[in-house]
């Protein structure tokens, strides 16, 4: 499986060829659709991360060493940058997520996003993925 | 079309910098989020220039000849406000932070001074935060009760409700000229006439109507009223709270500090007098001096021209985007002004946001701090494009295309 | 001397135009009223300019490039606020109006949550009356008390009557860090330690001392610290709130409006986390972004060169009027900064002062908002001559001359 | 006797020749000296107009038809600008008072102290002054 600095190449690689804004979101928006979604019954509050301006639901799961994420949000282009950062995160130990550094999201132009401005809760949805890790290395360690 | 006749549109254009400005791949700026705050016209960034690079002094404390001026102009500024606004004195004008900050102070001066456990307080449904807030921090604090005027699904008032809430309990009513969201125009000369009748003093929050109209607080026969100077072509930072002098004699002071003092000893302070008393601490004396130069400026071009040409490019954005299909406008009153709320049907207020901005187009999505009105209409919030004098009917073509661009790519 | 080597003045005077400005018959201006307002830098002008003409844009709630823009400039003034003091978080940094404001919100929040009747609050005979105001008007709503530390004739706090004031009904301590007409520079560390140890927080009042010395609020550990940007070569208008974010977590909102709150329903509103909870309103963002950039300009000259600088202005400027004769000085205090108060033995500071007006001397007469200090010592006033790191001897030199012309004349 | 308009060219062509400020203000000394002062026993607070910076005591005299006016000030500047006042206002009518336009104040370069921030009570005297005709006149229209 490739490391998660591969997959952000892979990821950069693929925008890379898009001069165009418009040619960017069409792609994130295709995107979108791989998105690993959550069950519909956990799109309740307490799976979501409330931004200002869309919704994100995210869960967790813990397997064999490995975390799995599926998310879900009513936004499609939030729905494409979410299926961007799983595709990076999920299926990893959570060591490998605590250290992730996720320079992709700058390098194909969406830093925007990450900015307080850009409420879609992307930020905090990082954070979120970033602490669940962080939760399932501690239980690791107590075991 | 003939009222805009004469309407110079390129020399007012030129007078606003920012307007020239690109944004991403050198895309002109549709700057459409003047509800949010307005854009400066250069008589505005020449004279904050002019007063921090020449005339810098701390006010009313001085003899020297820096301050002399600078109070001079402060001084001038507030005449300039007085008259934009036909306020009676001079006294009644008092500079604030903003809209917000005045509102807090009424809140806070006019709850110490007349409001008792169980007494109530007016306000609208389709009032913004700051003018809903204020209230209920007022009321938990008092243990006051807050009413609400409902509107119906056009956006307009219903007044015939608004006349029953009012009760002997009633002490003060408090509303929006011009709804941030949907743009309703509401009649308030006519709901200031019923809270009179019941002998009920009335703020009105005018936020959103100082741009757009003429406003004359003496027809009104408004007992307060409120607005920010960043909303009005001005500085950000400073705003005007006016009252009645009656009212404003009556109200304690909010703050405490400088210049609102008389006499000051531990044991006893007595207070300066109106306006003063209203205004303590070092005053936004240079953001007083820019909005002042700010509504020079438009009284110049003119307060009905303006108004005027703006209700002409808000039909024009209506019709537009009437015809462009699929598209739900929130706010439909027959008296409207300048706002645009919408949504295009099936598509997340987000994504048609992002297009918008990587096109050049701004606009404001989310609940624009009126989160009751998006309850009513049982959504998350809008997009909402807002006109200002110096918008043209191209950028709202062009915001119509981006809309159709938001269509192809979601659907 | 040695101190100031390599201390390039006609370098820093030629970053502040104001001060190539000539009054009257062409006289140069000689502004030694920094303790009223500083002047500005031309990079706080440009930035602020630059900001009115290509980036104007309401913050926190666009999705657009503007908006985006000047979000970012606005936390990044956080941050370098944050910096410039030393805090531990970007979050404890509040943007207010000013020192008043930020005194106010104090007096109010922690008064609504903390006081009781016939609780009690510390402060000093030598505060301005925005530390004096705020606190009698909340005594008055809360039935509480307020308590003061005097100050011996060298002006110099006395710190056993001190540790005798406070009792366990002391709620809170507010002191100046440098008194604005006496130029005393108070033991705020050891004042904070003794405060804490008998577990009372701390407000420091910094309007004096932000633009004269270091300040490190974890290094001095108060709980509170405020000052205001004008006083700092920034914008008027704008201030800053620092407060432990223990504090900040337990004290209710102050203003209620917008950004400030999280939902917002007329049965129950929730607020925002911190900064925003403390923040109603559009702030007056780009007053924090021009202040921002006078905290930058300050630091890359440094703090320890001005504080250095100044001192041996002062010492320079204390020992000329000293040997002038005929002069008292009021305030001794060993340590001591900017601030020079005194009277020309018989004669009334107002006929000195239009002297020195008309001589293009800018000093302030009057109480300086202390009327307290003035009575401690039985005058009305006294002609305050406060200087800067961008003052020179010269200056000094010309306001001796101003003097005797002064004493030449009413004598 | 010389009418208000004739008083106040007077001034103006004593001030004219000074070309400069400090001379201005040494005239004001001198002329401070024929400020007709108020009894001793008046200068108290029911007669005082407090600027913030300088105190003014004045009082007023009813006789013949004519108002008659003392004063004083701690401030010596202030002391000479009364006393201009008084030259061209005292031993006037009621309604001279009224109707009089102090032009010389502006016209000899002091406008300065009437502006606010001159906290000399300046401007506070000269609306007492009115106030003081204004009263004397009615009462004199009641009998
Ligand atoms: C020590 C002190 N505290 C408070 C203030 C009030 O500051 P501001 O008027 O900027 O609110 C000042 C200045 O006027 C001051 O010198
Ligand atoms: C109707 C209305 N009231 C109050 C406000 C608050 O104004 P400010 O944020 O300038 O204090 C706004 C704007 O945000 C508004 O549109």
């Amino acid at each position: 499986m490739a490391t998660i600095q591969e997959v952000q190449e892979e990821i950069v690689n693929e925008f890379i060829v898009f001069n165009d804004w418009m040619d960017r979101y069409n792609h994130l928006i295709e995107i979108s659709d791989d998105l690993p979604l959550i069950d519909g019954k956990l799109k309740n509050n307490e799976y979501i991360i409330r931004g200002c301006q869309s919704k994100v639901w995210l869960n967790a799961e813990f397997n064999n060493g490995k975390i799995k994420f599926t998310a879900d949000s009513d936004a499609i282009i939030t729905k494409g940058i979410i299926a961007l950062l799983i595709r990076v995160l999920s299926d990893r130990t959570p060591n490998e997520i605590i250290d992730a550094e996720l320079e992709f999201i700058d390098r194909i132009g969406l830093r925007q996003n990450l900015s307080p401005t850009r409420a879609n809760g992307l930020l905090s949805m990082i954070k979120q993925v970033k602490l669940y890790a962080i939760a399932y290395d501690a239980r690791e360690k107590k075991k | 079309m003939d009222h805009t006749e004469k309407y110079d549109i390129e020399k007012i254009r030129a007078d606003f910098p920012v307007l020239e400005q690109k944004v991403y791949n050198n895309k002109p700026l549709i700057y459409l989020d003047n509800g949010a705050t307005t854009q400066k016209p250069l008589r505005v960034i020449r004279v904050v220039n002019r007063y921090h690079s020449e005339l810098n002094s701390s006010i009313h404390r001085g003899v020297h000849f820096l301050s002399d001026q600078a109070t001079n102009a402060y001084e001038k500024a507030r005449e300039t406000v007085r008259n934009f606004i036909n306020a009676e004195k001079k006294e009644e004008i008092i500079f604030t932070s903003g809209t917000t900050g005045s509102i807090n102070m009424l809140a806070f001066s006019f709850g110490e001074q007349f409001l008792e456990e169980g007494d109530e307080i007016i306000i609208s449904e389709m009032e913004h935060h700051a003018n809903i807030v204020p209230w209920q921090m007022l009321c938990e604090r008092k243990k006051t009760k807050l009413k609400v005027i409902p509107f119906d699904d056009n956006g307009v008032l219903d007044l015939e409700v608004y006349e029953n809430r009012i009760t002997d309990k009633t002490k003060l009513i408090s509303v929006t000229h011009i709804s941030n969201t949907l743009g309703t125009v509401n009649p308030v000369r006519e709901m200031i006439r019923i809270a009179h009748k019941n002998g009920i003093p009335v703020m009105i929050d005018a936020a959103q109507s100082i741009q757009h109209t003429e406003i004359d607080v003496q027809e009104l026969d408004c007992d307060f009223l409120v607005f920010s100077g960043h909303k009005v072509y001005g500085p950000t930072g400073i705003g005007v709270f006016y009252g009645k002098e009656k009212w404003l004699e009556l109200l304690p002071p909010y703050q405490g500090g400088g210049d609102m003092v008389d006499i000051v000893t531990f044991e006893k302070t007595t207070y300066n007098e109106l306006p003063f008393k209203f205004e303590a601490g070092t005053t936004n004396y240079i953001g007083a001096i820019g909005m002042a130069a700010a509504l020079e400026y438009i009284s110049e071009i003119g307060m009905k021209k303006i108004a005027a040409y703006e209700s002409d490019l808000l039909e024009y954005a209506l019709q537009k985007l009437d015809h462009s299909g699929g598209i739900t406008i929130y706010g439909l009153a027959p008296e409207k002004a300048s706002i645009l709320s919408f949504l295009i049907d099936g598509i997340h207020m987000l994504d048609a946001g992002m297009i918008f901005d990587k096109m050049g187009v701004a606009v404001r999505i989310g609940s624009h701090c009126a989160q009751p009105v998006m309850q009513h209409f049982n959504i998350d919030g809008t997009l909402r494009a807002s006109v200002s004098f110096y918008n043209t009917k191209q950028e709202i073509d062009y915001l119509c295309k981006a809309i159709q661009q938001v269509k192809t790519m979601f659907t």
